[in-house]
Parts: structure tokens; C-alpha cells; sequence
């Protein structure tokens, strides 16, 4: 952290050499191993590995939600910490972890209520939001009467509720079906277009990586580590850097399959062979 | 009469025994030393009985447990057993044992209450469990309304008189009034003494009523010759027992000790001594019932009425309700046997007790 | 292996800190109580005329110590007294087989129960309700008629003991939470499960052996650690209610009918009873760790 | 056929019939199975006694329970009213008392510790033993020792449902209030409180009819007279069992006004119920 | 029913004209519409489509889990009670189903136990069923101690147990994550060419559809049609009908690409147009 932290706030988020072990009962487990990584102000990054990596737990360590056990976090040039309670960042989970007894407005308006915003503008801001997500005839639902796609809308418009210039997602479409999830890919391309947030994107996905990302993150399994990162170079206009206009269109474009080859083959360590794995935990 | 037609008298010890189930109506103590010393001294099996004495807990009506035919003979007061009959029970009391009631109302000494008449506006204590007509009765007779008081249930013990949270607590002579004697006054260190109190015995008030009985099923008493048989052997041996009781006090206690009462020597001692002295004298002889004391229950059960309006009972009981037949039998036949029998008490006299803390 | 015995001890610590907090929670309880009674108005505290605490006399609240002392001494001055810790324990002995006995038939009963309605949605319709309600009849109000109506029994050399009533009595608070309990576990299989049955062509009673009684277990033992607590509760009450000798509710009102002069002393049959119930639902315990094979999902519920 | 298949043939009744009528059917099945089988076996009774000749001393009739009722019915409504009360103030009481120790003990795992062996000596302590001493402890001449059971068997399966609803509380809700920096008071009273509701009402639905019972029983064994458990012993001693059930059958009409008014309670302040798990 | 019936017996599965409603609070749901379907012995067949358009449903009808409201399935030329009760099919889900309190080689014994086969027997089946789904070592876990791949490679050992003709799958690899999938998807092509059974499987994933199938039968939304029927031509020897040797290298061929497009294309309904799908339950 020496001449790296003078231009910190140039990043959205700046991980520094961080380690994380967990003390379990049956001993420690390095989560995380020498993490460096950076994500510009605006820049989608996907992290992508095998499970048990320490994707979840890298997102973790950004949101402030656990410590690193060694390095440094910054978030906008602030201590993760502060950041959270600053509130820097919207934040979406595997589950959309909506609260059963809310409804679909009181879930979005949550983050608002909670830092004190007075209702009549929350009302305005969870109307523009129902609206972004395409949900304004769902305000009054409950979340058990959504299906699963819309329930993950609202916990991205949930997200989204205080305008952060950070968003991180942790597998947020795991459990939709493909269909479903394609479309949701394509909104969240609209949606993080239309507010400009950097997005830090953790999925099992490689196409969905390949889809939505600026950069993909390849992580190795334990002990977690950057395994490779991959710029992604799609759609008609491959200039590094500059993120392509992303439609459905995109998925059949040849350039789309050679990335999706090229986080396979990162993925998998090397070009792939057959493989007749024997998996063991 | 004819002992020799009974098999086996003599004590051979290979006959045939009657067996015979008699109903207490609590648990074992000293108020019942007369049945347990009859059967510890084999008085019942001298007169061909097998006899199984089963006590009560807190839900069993013996003059129910008799009615419904569980058991042969039951122990139970006479105001609550006129209840029963007329719901619909068919019992006869055969012999009345306790020819006095033993019920006390004991206030303290400063309190005021020293008579019926000044229950009114206080809060009387009792068990319930029909324990109340005596109450009952015995302010009627003063013009007071039951609902002129307001009744307690006491539980176990003598607590919620002895902290005020009852004005008059009911009490037998010869167990609660004795729990009141054998605990500490934390002001003076000392036991309590009986002039600490204010004692109103029922058997002073109109209120009195007859209290244990020895009942029989008054169908069984008509057509079954030897129910009638065992009905007059089992009386002459609970004779015996009571008999022997009166002369060995000290022994009765142990036999009632030793039959499963959890009391300790002291108290056990003085509640057979007092349960001896609702017996005896017994001009007539044990067990007979005086038809005046009877008309007495009966006029008081009639006047009782209790805070709901429930009547004990609205009616004269049937003339089945008592019989002198058997226990003059009874009588008759122990006179025949043994001459020498006190059947009386005429010589009986109290021994002094002296209670010890606590009551064991 | 070295994980295993790592679990092992790391349990063990858990185990021992668990003890230690009850323990000092007991203690803690004794001391409230010792306060209370040092420094609290003889006669409680009083407000509006309601006694909101209680009253701190030897009387009401003898003191820990009396009551610990109590239970080393004789029961009575006679000379053949036992001590009183240890008429309490046989007491307890006592009840414990009878309510073990009611515990028993309550699982039969609930089991049956429960069988029947998991059958039947019609007899779950028809039953649940009444089930529910029985449990609002005191015991006491029925408990006369059991042992006069069992005391009729009487089948070749069978005869009706009264202890039975009272084990039937006790049996009347253990099927309820039995049979709740065995009928939302029969219930319980997923869908995928019950199908997967069903692709098998597994008839009713393969169904329920290989299924629905597995699946019921971590459903079932709560329900009998419940009945266990419920049966000695029972055992007691109709102890008490019907004059059975020998077990615990026996001595319990006779030295609660003791406790004017000798108020330490009927402290003692409430531990009695207390230490009973705990035993009684500790053993459902242990059946526990023999099904525990059966509980792998119970973090779950 | 399966058992599956028989549950669900039952559940389905004609293939053809449409699902409203069909869960239609099934409510009135609800209501009408159940009154159906206490009808039989009130038949079954009346029969028993009045054809069979079994004694109506031995086993009052249901026509004659039911005279007693009327002839009665202005004691029992006051003894519903006395005992009642005391199952009210209890089971509010116990409630009261269960909620904030059990958010004590979700809150320091030692105070859990320390309540554990308390709460399990409650749960199995029966009320004969603990009546007597708290009349001598609180008075024998009020309600109170009564009304204090009552809270004390309210209290043991508020306090054990609610604890369970304090640590159900979702990992993903946890971390979302620590993503938004929540204060302890907004933690309390937008995610542990809404998610331990249900498990509250479950305890509190548990406690009504044991609140009930309890206070019942309780007075078996001293105190004031006048309440449903004084009448029927006072009227089982005096051998008029009719009236015993009487006030028997009013003390289960208390119990299930409880419970009931605790299940209406559920849905109002829980109108939305998610399915559960 | 008329000639086809003659033939049935050539088919592993027939479905003529198979309808299927519900009744529902809401009224009569469709889920299946003139469903024409046959699937041959020892063929692989995959059902895809939107959520919701009557696949489960289908594969309920076919392993008699539901029965058709008209038209008639037969499996074996058998009716699919008549099969069931037969045991001639072996069944999998999405979720493994392992009964929790058995271990590993009891939860793979359940259905020889349950049809009388002699311990003797059913231990050697088991162990040969383990060693198939290269699970030897855990015989004597319980199924909380594998992970979820490794579960559903025991669910698919026990669906085999009593060598069915023919195997239903229902989405067996929806929970996993995609590298487990993919080594899953490897030995499902592994095994089911060993035992020469034809399989009926339902998924979401085109491209998993695409890598396991001889023929990928596309289904329309509600009321669930098929739409179209893919024939896969992929690998080196394209020559339509016979399976071409599936390994990860296919993965990366032109021709899977194609095929993933070409089945894209059948479930978007056309060549795809951006999307901005606002959905609808
Ligand atoms: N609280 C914890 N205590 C102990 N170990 C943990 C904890 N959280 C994570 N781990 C371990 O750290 C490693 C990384 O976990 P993490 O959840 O970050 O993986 P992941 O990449 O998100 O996996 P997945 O794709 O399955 O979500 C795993 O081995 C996991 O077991
Ligand atoms: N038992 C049922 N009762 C009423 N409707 C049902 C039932 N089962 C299925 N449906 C309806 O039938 C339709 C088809 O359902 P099905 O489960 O077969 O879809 P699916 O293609 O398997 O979907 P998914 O991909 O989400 O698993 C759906 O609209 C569903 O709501
Ligand atoms: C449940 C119960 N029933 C009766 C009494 C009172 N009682 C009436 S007669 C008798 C015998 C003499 O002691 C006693 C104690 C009680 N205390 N508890
Ligand atoms: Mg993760
Ligand atoms: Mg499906």
C-alpha cells in the first residue's frame, strides 16, 4: 500500500494482496491467497471458478462483510468499512433474500427507509425503480407470488435504490432457468448502461461471464487465486477496452463462442482434454 | 351366632377367607387406627375376612368407589354420602364410628371471630371437597347467607391461615389444629399454644354434622344373605380394631405408621387420641347411630346451600339411608364371644400428647 | 482421524461450557431466591393490592440451605425412618415405572393415531379437532372414572391393578404430543420422495417402513421427549387424583400437608419430581443417539 | 395403489369436479367431518345410558350434562369468567416474560446457557407440585398463585418458540442489513422481530389452552372458590357428576375460545403468511 | 391409437396425442397439447423449453407419475402403468432425492431391496453400480457428506440399479455448477452408452442439451407443443442418426456451436431479435 493508495481513488475497488483463512474446526482453510485485483469506475468484471474458489468470499471481503486476514480493501479510495457505511455499493445475492413479510415496493424501499429517506421521495424512487425493472404492476405482490426471475429483479432494483457507483452481485441468476436468465442478462447490460456503476459479477457461467463482463476474472480453486483474467473483445467493434453494444444477437456472433472458448480454456488450466473426472470435495 | 358353623374357626389357617375391600376416604393416618389395627392384630381374619384397606387421594368419592360396586364398604361422612344418595346412590350407613364431629373453625385469638355469627364479610377457610356443608349449615342457622362470606380453598396444610390470608381456617381436632401446634412462632421462638387461637368446634353449632361412617350397598344389605354374613364379621372385627385402639393408643400409632402414613410418632399419637375421643364414650355401644345426632345432619344438609345455589340436598334422605341392624348384631354377638369387650368406653380416658415441631 | 478426535474434544469443551452456564444459571437462581429473602418485605411486595412478589418468611420461602439439609435428614422422628432423599427416590422409582408404562401406551395410541390419519384425510379431518380438544379436560375430572371403570377389568388371571389406571392416565398426556408429532413426520417425506416410491410400485407398508417412519424420526423423538415429560406429569397428577401409594405425587401431598411445620420438607418431592421429568425426557434423549443416523437433516427443520 | 395415490384419490374425489368446488368440498369436509364424529359419539353415549341402561349415576348422559348446564349456567358463565381471567393475565404474563428472555438468551449466548436447566425443570414440573407452595408464597386468599402457574406454563413454550424464531433469521437478511449498515434497533425491528413472528404466535397458540389447564388446575389446590376446577371437584364430591361435566364441558369451551382467539390473532397480525419453508 | 399401436413395441416410448390439464384455483390450466412423441431403444432424447411449458409434466406422464387427460403413452409397447409396475424404467430429478438416513450404497440398494433381490445379489449390484459412478470409496457416507454432484452421480447409480431399458431424467444436473455439470454430462454420455439404455432427459441448458442428445425435441410455452425436433449432427463424422463420440473436445467444435444456435433459434421461436422480455407467470 505505498504509492498504489495515492491513486486509489481512481478505482471503484482495489484489492491489495489479501489473504483470507477461516479457522474451521477441522483447521484452517486458505480462502483466498494473494488477491490483487482492481475494477474501474463504470467497468463490469465477472469473477468466474470452480465452486468453493473463494468467489462469494472476495465479494465478501469488498462488501465489508468479513475481513481480510491480510492486504488491504479499498472501495473508492476508502477502507472497505467506511464504504459500507457510506453506503458505496448495492449489493445482490444468489437468493434474492427479499423479506417474505414486505412487499415488492416495501422490499425496494427498504434500503431507503433505512437510511432515513422521507417517504414521499421514496415513493418516487421505488416507482422510477419498479419501473427500471419492468415491475410497476407488482408493487403490492408479496415475493412468494413471484416467480423466481421477478424476485431477482426486485432484489436488483433493491440494489440499485440509492444510486451506488458500485454494484456487486454474487451469482445473482444461479437459480434461474436459462431463458430467464438470458433476459435478466440483458436487463442488467441495460440497467448498469443506464446508472454507469462499476458492477463486480461473481457466476458459474461462462457464456453469462462472456456476456455481460468488460473483463472476466478467472479464479483457480483452492487455494483461491487469480488464475487469469480475460478481456473480453466482442461484437462488431472488438477495440479493447470500450465495452460492445450487448443483444441477444451477440450470443451467435462468432466472436462470443471464442471468448466462451477462451474462459473454458483458462478455466480448465490448459486446452482441453477429455476428461473423465473423478471429483473428490 | 353359630361360630362353628364358620370353616375353620380356630385359627387352622387353611380356610377359605371372605375377601372384602374397604374404601378410606384419605390417605392412611391415625383418623382410621381402628381398621388398621383390626387388620394388624388379625381381627379380620379371626372372623374369616380378607380384608383390603385402600386409602383415597384427592378425587376419589368413596361413597362413589362403593355405589359403582369397586369395593364393599366405604368410610365417608354423612352430610357428603346424603348428597350421593340423592343423586341417586343406594347406601346405607351401617355403623356411625365418629359420634361427634371433629371440625374445628380456629381464628386467631385477636381476630374477633368467636362465633358463627362473625363469619359474616370474612374470609373462611375450607377444603372443599364437600368439607363446606358444616360451614354451611352452621351459618344458616345464624340467618347467614353463604354468600355472605367468601370461602377459601385450604389446601394441605395450615399456611394460609397461619400468614392471614384467611380469616377462620376449618380444621380437624386431630390433624390441621395440630399442624397449628407444631409450628415455630417466629415471634416468640416457640411452638404455638392454644391460646394463640380462637376454636370453634362445629359440634357446638347447629352446624354439626355426623362424620365417619361405615357405609354399605343398601341393595346387597336386602337380598344377599352373605354380604349381611360378612357385613356383621366385618363390623365385629372393626370393633375390635377400635377397641384396641382405645386401650393401646401408643401401638395403634405405630400400626398406623407402619400401614403408610407419613407422619411422624408425635402427631400420629395425638391423632389417634384424638380420633379416640370423637368414639368414645359410646354409650350405646360403638357405631350406633343416635337418631338424633342423624335428624341433626339431615335437618343442617337440608339448610345448607352453597355460594352457587347448589343444595346439598333438597329432600328427607330415604329410610335406608341408616340401620342400627347390623351393628347391633355386631354388638351383640362380640358381647356373646367376649363379655369383657368395652364396647362403651365407659372406661376410657384421653392421654396427654406432646406435639414435637414440624410433626414428625 | 485426527479431525475426528479434534470434533471430539471441541464437543466435549462445548458440552462442559454448556454445564458449567447451567450450573452458575442455578446458582444464580439460588442467590436471587437468598437475596430476595434477605433483604425483601416479610410479608412481599404488595401493589394494588396484588402480592406481586412473595413473601419471604421462613414459611413461603425457607431457605436453600434448609432444604438441602432437609433431604439428608430422617423423614420422621420414628426410628425406622429412611432419610428423605432417599423415600423420594424410591418415590420416584415408583412413578417412573408407571409413567414409563403410560408413556408406552400413549405411543402406541399416538402412533396408531397418526397412522390412521396419514391414511386417511378423512380421519385426520374428523380426529385432529377432537385430538386438540381432549387435551383441555383436566385430568382430574376423569381420573375417579378410570380407576373405577378399570377397577371392573377383570379378564381370566388378568386382573386391573390400580397402578394401570394411573398409567392409562398418564398415557392420556403422552399420546397427544405422539400423535401430533408422529403424524406431521409420517407427513413429512418430500414429494420427491413419495414419488420416487411410487416409480418403485412400493406398496403401503414398504412406503411406510422405508419412508415415512425414517423421515418421521426427527419429528417423532421431540414429540416423544414431550410425551416422556407429559407421561410423568400425568403419572403425578393422577397419583395425587386417585391415591395411588408409593410414588412421588403420593408423598408430595402428604408433606405438602406437612409444610406448616416443616416447610423445608415438601420442597423435596418437587425436585423429586423435577429431576423425574428430566430423567424421563433425558432417556427419550438417548434414544435419539441411537437413531441418530435417522436425524441428519434436523439442523434443517 | 400406493398411500400416496390413496391421499391424493382422496384429496381429488371425481376426476372431473373443478378445483374450486373441489377445495369448496374439502372446507365444508373440514367443518362437517369433525361435528359428524362428535355427534356419533355423543349418539353413542345417550345410547349407552339411556337404552343400555349403563347408570347415569356411573356416566351422566349428554341430555342430562346438558339440563345441568342451564340449570346452571349463570355460576358457570361466572366461573368461566374468574377462571379465565386468570388464563389471560397468565398466559399475557408468560408471554411477555418469554419474548424478552428469549431475546435475552438469542442475544448472550450464556444467558441461554444459564436458562436452559430453568426452563427444562419448568417444562416438566407438573402444576401439583408447584401449587401449593405458591399459594404459600403469594397468598392463598387472591388469584394470584393461580395466575402465576398459569404465566409459568405460558411462559415455557413461548419462550422455546421464540427462541427458535430469534435464530431463524436468514444468512443472506443478516448480511443485507450489515450491507446496509443497519443500527441493533433496525436489525431488531426489521428482520429478527418480522422473521421470530410466526414462531411468537406458534408459542402463544401453544400456551392458551396449557394457560387454561392450568389455571384450572391450580385451583384444585387452594384459593378462592368460584372458578371452574374448585366447582368440579366441590360437585364430583357430592357425587352430582352431571354438573361435574357441566363445568367440565365449559372449561373445554374456555380452552378452545383461547385457542382460537390466539389463531385469530395469527391472522391479523400476520395477514400475509409466506408458505412455509 | 389405431396402427401405431401394432408397432408400439419397436419404441421405448410412444406419446399420441397425449393432452394434460389441470384444474386449478384459477381455473383449467393446459400443460399439454397434442403431444406426439416416440423415442427409441437406446436412443437419447432431450426435452427443451421454456419454464413452465410441460416438461415434468410430461415425464410424469411417461413414468406414471399423472395420467393423461386423452390421448395414450406407451413404454415397451406396455401401458406406463403397466411399466411401472414392470420397473422398466429407472428415474432421476432435479434434486438428487437420496433418502438422507441411508448411506451411499443404501440409498443405491432401495430399489433392489424393495423388489426382493437377495443381499447377496444386491451387494455385488451395488458395488458394480458404485464403481460405474466411480464412488467406491464412499459406499458408507451418508449423502450430507458428498457434495452435489457427487449426489447426483449416486441418484443416477440408483436410477440404474435394475437395469432399465429406459431412463427419465428430469433436469438431474439443474443444481449443479458447470464444471461439475460438465464431468457429470461426460459420464452420463459414458454410462448410458455402456448400458445401451435410451434416456428421456429434461433441461434448460442448450448447450447441454445439444452435447448429450441424439435428438433435442423443442417445446412452445404454454400450452406446451412441441415446436420443433433438433436431429444433432455434430463431431467429426456427421452422419445423421448414429451418436457421434461425445468428449469435452466437442465442446469446442464448430458444430456444436451450430447446434447450440440452431436449437437457440427453435426456442426463441425465430433467428433472434434484442429482447427486453417483461415476463409474465
Ligand atoms: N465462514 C466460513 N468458514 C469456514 N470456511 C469458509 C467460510 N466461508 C467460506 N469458507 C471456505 O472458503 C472457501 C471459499 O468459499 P466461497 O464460498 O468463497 O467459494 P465460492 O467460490 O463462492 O464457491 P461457490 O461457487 O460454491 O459459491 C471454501 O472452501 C469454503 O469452504
Ligand atoms: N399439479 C399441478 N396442478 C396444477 N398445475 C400444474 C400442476 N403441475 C404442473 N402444473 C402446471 O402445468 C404447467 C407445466 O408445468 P411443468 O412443471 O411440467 O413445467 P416445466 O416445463 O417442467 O417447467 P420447469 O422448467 O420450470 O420445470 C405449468 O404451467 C404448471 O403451473
Ligand atoms: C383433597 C382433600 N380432601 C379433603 C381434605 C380435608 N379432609 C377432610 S377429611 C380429612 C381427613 C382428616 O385429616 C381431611 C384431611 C383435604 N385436606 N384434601
Ligand atoms: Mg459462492
Ligand atoms: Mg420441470
Amino acid at each position: 500500500m505505498t504509492d498504489a493508495a495515492v491513486n486509489a481513488a481512481e478505482y471503484a475497488v482495489e484489492v491489495a494482496a489479501v489473504d483470507k483463512t477461516f479457522d474451521t474446526r477441522s483447521g484452517t482453510v486458505t480462502a483466498l491467497e494473494g488477491i490483487h485485483l482492481t475494477v474501474a469506475p463504470g467497468e463490469f468484471v465477472s469473477l468466474i471458478g470452480p465452486s468453493g474458489c473463494g468467489k462469494s468470499t472476495l465479494m465478501r471481503l469488498v462488501a465489508d462483510l468479513d475481513e481480510p486476514t491480510s492486504g488491504a480493501i479499498r472501495v473508492f479510495g476508502k477502507t472497505a468499512k467506511q464504504a459500507r457505511l457510506d453506503q458505496e455499493y448495492g449489493i445482490a445475492f444468489q437468493q434474492a433474500g427479499l423479506l417474505p413479510w414486505r412487499t415488492v415496493a416495501g422490499n425496494i424501499a427498504l434500503p431507503l427507509e433505512l437510511h432515513g429517506v422521507a417517504s414521499a421521495a421514496r415513493r418516487d424512487r421505488v416507482a422510477e425503480l419498479l419501473d427500471m425493472v419492468g415491475l410497476s404492476d407488482f408493487a403490492d405482490r408479496f415475493p412468494d407470488q413471484l416467480s423466481g426471475g421477478m424476485q431477482q429483479r426486485v432484489a436488483i432494483a433493491r440494489s440499485l435504490a440509492e444510486r451506488p457507483r458500485l454494484l456487486l452481485m454474487d451469482e445473482p441468476f444461479g437459480a434461474l432457468d436459462e431463458m430467464t436468465r438470458e433476459k435478466m442478462q440483458a436487463e442488467l447490460v441495460r440497467i448498469s448502461g443506464e446508472t454507469g456503476a462499476a458492477v463486480v459479477f461473481v457466476t458459474h457461467s461462462i457464456p453469462e461471464a462472456v456476456f455481460l463482463s468488460d473483463r472476466v476474472v478467472v479464479m483457480s480453486p483452492r487455494p483461491g487465486r487469480v488464475a487469469q483474467v480475460v478481456d473480453m473483445r466482442l461484437g462488431a467493434d472488438v477495440s479493447g477496452g470500450a465495452r460492445a453494444s450487448r443483444d441477444d444477437a451477440l450470443r451467435e456472433e462468432r466472436s462470443f463462442f471464442e471468448m466462451v472458448t477462451a474462459v473454458r480454456e483458462a478455466l480448465h488450466g490448459a486446452p482441453v482434454a477429455g476428461a473423465r473426472g473423478v471429483e473428490t470435495r | 351366632a353359630d361360630n362353628e358353623s364358620r370353616p375353620g374357626e380356630g385359627g387352622s389357617g387353611e380356610r377359605e377367607l371372605t375377601p372384602v375391600k374397604l374404601q378410606l376416604q384419605w390417605l392412611p393416618q391415625g383418623q382410621f387406627a381402628g381398621y388398621f389395627a383390626a387388620q394388624d392384630q388379625g381381627f379380620f381374619e379371626d372372623e374369616g375376612l380378607e380384608v383390603e384397606i385402600i386409602p383415597s387421594g384427592g378425587d376419589i368419592v368413596p361413597q362413589d368407589a362403593l355405589a359403582n360396586g369397586d369395593v364393599d364398604y366405604a368410610i365417608a361422612w354423612v352430610p357428603k354420602v346424603l348428597g350421593s344418595i340423592e343423586q341417586g346412590a343406594n347406601l346405607t350407613d351401617i355403623a356411625q364410628i365418629f359420634q361427634k364431629s371433629g371440625t374445628l373453625q380456629m381464628s386467631w385469638a385477636d381476630s374477633g371471630i368467636e362465633s358463627v355469627a362473625d363469619f359474616e364479610g370474612k374470609k373462611i377457610g375450607s377444603w372443599g371437597f364437600g368439607n363446606e356443608w358444616e360451614i354451611f349449615a352452621a351459618m344458616a342457622a345464624e340467618g347467614l347467607d353463604s354468600t355472605s362470606v367468601s370461602i377459601v380453598t385450604q389446601d394441605f396444610n395450615m399456611n394460609a391461615f397461619l400468614q392471614h390470608d384467611i380469616d377462620a381456617a376449618q380444621a380437624m381436632t386431630y390433624n390441621e389444629y395440630a399442624q397449628v401446634l407444631e409450628t415455630v412462632n417466629p415471634d416468640t421462638g416457640e411452638l404455638y399454644q392454644p391460646e394463640d387461637f380462637n376454636v370453634i368446634s362445629y359440634e357446638d353449632t347447629e352446624g354439626a354434622m355426623l362424620q365417619d361412617a361405615i357405609w354399605a350397598d343398601t341393595e346387597r344389605l336386602e337380598s344377599d344373605e352373605e354380604y349381611q354374613d360378612t357385613t356383621v364379621r366385618f363390623l365385629k372385627a372393626v370393633i375390635r380394631g377400635w377397641v384396641f385402639a382405645a386401650a393401646n393408643p401408643e401401638q395403634a400409632s405405630e400400626i398406623t405408621i407402619a400401614a403408610g402414613s407419613g407422619w411422624g410418632p408425635s402427631h400420629e399419637l395425638w391423632m389417634v387420641n384424638e380420633t379416640n375421643k370423637l368414639i368414645w364414650p359410646s354409650p350405646d355401644g360403638i357405631g350406633i347411630i343416635d337418631e338424633a345426632a342423624w335428624d341433626k345432619t339431615v335437618k343442617g344438609a337440608l339448610s345448607a346451600v352453597n355460594e352457587t345455589g347448589a343444595h346439598l340436598i333438597t329432600e328427607e334422605p330415604p329410610s335406608t339411608a341408616w340401620s342400627n341392624e347390623w351393628i347391633q348384631k355386631a354388638l351383640d354377638e362380640l358381647k356373646a364371644d367376649e363379655p369383657d369387650l368395652d364396647v362403651t368406653g365407659a372406661d376410657w380416658s384421653p392421654i396427654e400428647v406432646e406435639l414435637q415441631e414440624g410433626g414428625n | 482421524m485426527s479431525r475426528g478426535s479434534r470434533d471430539r474434544t471441541a464437543t466435549s469443551r462445548r458440552r462442559a461450557s454448556a454445564w458449567l452456564w447451567g450450573v452458575i444459571g442455578i446458582l444464580a437462581l439460588v442467590a436471587v431466591w437468598e437475596a430476595y429473602k434477605a433483604f425483601g418485605p416479610a410479608d412481599g411486595v404488595v401493589i394494588g393490592g396484588l402480592r406481586v412478589l412473595p413473601r419471604t418468611t421462613d414459611l413461603a420461602m425457607p431457605h436453600v440451605w434448609d432444604m438441602v439439609t432437609r433431604m439428608a435428614e430422617p423423614v420422621t422422628r420414628s426410628p425406622q425412618a429412611l432419610p428423605l432423599w432417599l423415600v423420594i427416590v424410591l418415590a420416584a422409582l415408583t412413578t417412573l415405572g408407571i409413567a414409563a408404562a403410560g408413556w408406552l401406551v400413549g405411543l402406541v395410541v399416538g402412533i396408531g393415531l397418526a397412522l390412521g390419519m396419514q391414511r386417511w384425510k378423512l380421519a385426520e379431518w374428523g380426529l385432529l379437532p377432537w385430538i386438540v380438544l381432549s387435551q383441555t379436560v383436566p385430568l382430574i375430572a376423569f381420573a375417579p372414572v378410570v380407576k373405577s371403570w378399570g377397577s371392573r377389568v377383570e379378564i381370566g388371571a388378568f386382573e386391573w391393578q390400580d397402578w394401570m389406571s394411573v398409567a392409562l392416565i398418564a398415557s392420556y398426556l403422552a399420546f397427544f404430543p405422539i400423535a401430533i408429532g408422529a403424524l406431521k413426520g409420517l407427513q413429512s417425506p418430500d414429494r420427491i420422495h413419495t414419488e420416487l416410491m411410487q416409480t418403485y410400485a412400493a406398496g403401503y407398508w414398504s412406503t411406510l417402513t422405508k419412508l415415512r417412519f425414517p423421515a418421521a424420526v426427527p419429528y417423532l423423538l421431540p414429540a416423544l421427549r414431550l410425551g416422556a415429560a407429559n407421561a410423568v406429569i400425568g403419572a403425578v397428577v393422577a397419583e395425587v387424583s386417585t391415591g395411588l401409594q408409593g410414588g412421588i405425587g403420593r408423598i408430595l401431598i402428604q408433606f405438602a400437608g406437612q409444610a406448616s411445620g416443616d416447610p423445608a420438607k415438601a420442597w423435596g418431592p418437587i425436585f423429586g419430581a423435577i429431576v423425574l421429568g428430566l430423567v424421563a425426557a433425558g432417556s427419550v434423549a438417548l434414544l435419539g443417539q441411537i437413531l441418530k443416523n435417522y436425524r441428519r437433516t434436523e439442523e434443517a427443520l | 395403489m400406493s398411500a400416496q395415490a390413496t391421499t391424493t384419490a382422496v384429496l381429488a374425489a371425481r376426476p372431473g369436479a373443478s378445483a374450486v368446488a373441489r377445495s369448496r368440498r374439502e372446507v365444508v369436509l373440514r367443518i362437517v367431518v369433525p361435528i359428524a364424529v362428535g355427534a356419533i359419539v355423543l349418539g353413542v353415549w345417550q345410547f349407552l345410558v339411556s337404552v343400555v341402561g349403563v347408570s347415569d349415576y356411573l356416566l351422566p348422559s349428554p341430555a342430562a350434562i346438558v339440563e345441568e348446564f342451564v340449570a346452571y349456567a349463570p355460576a358457570i358463565f361466572q366461573a368461566m369468567l374468574i377462571t379465565g381471567t386468570n388464563a389471560l393475565l397468565g398466559l399475557i404474563v408468560g408471554s411477555l416474560l418469554g419474548i424478552a428472555l428469549a431475546a435475552l438468551a438469542a442475544r448472550w449466548r450464556a444467558i441461554d446457557l444459564m436458562a436452559a436447566p430453568i426452563v427444562a425443570s419448568l417444562a416438566v414440573v407438573p402444576i401439583v407440585a408447584l401449587a401449593p407452595v405458591l399459594n404459600s408464597m403469594f397468598g392463598a386468599d387472591s388469584q394470584f398463585g393461580r395466575q402465576a402457574i398459569a404465566g409459568l406454563a405460558s411462559f415455557v413454550p413461548v419462550f422455546v418458540n421464540t427462541l427458535r424464531g430469534f435464530r431463524q433469521t436468514a444468512p443472506v437478511h443478516r448480511d443485507l442489513m450489515k450491507a446496509y449498515a443497519a443500527s441493533g434497533s433496525q436489525v431488531l425491528r426489521t428482520l429478527t422481530l418480522p422473521t421470530a413472528r410466526p414462531f411468537i404466535l406458534t408459542g402463544i397458540r401453544i400456551a392458551s389452552s396449557l394457560a387454561v389447564i392450568s389455571a384450572l388446575v391450580a385451583e384444585y389446590f387452594g384459593g378462592p372458590r368460584g372458578g371452574l376446577g374448585g366447582l368440579i371437584s366441590t360437585s364430583a364430591a357430592s357425587s352430582a357428576y352431571a354438573r361435574a361435566w357441566a363445568y367440565v364441558v365449559a372449561s373445554i369451551a374456555l380452552g378452545l375460545l383461547f385457542y382460537l382467539v390466539t389463531l385469530a390473532l395469527e391472522r391479523l397480525v400476520q395477514p400475509h403468511r409466506a408458505p412455509k419453508r
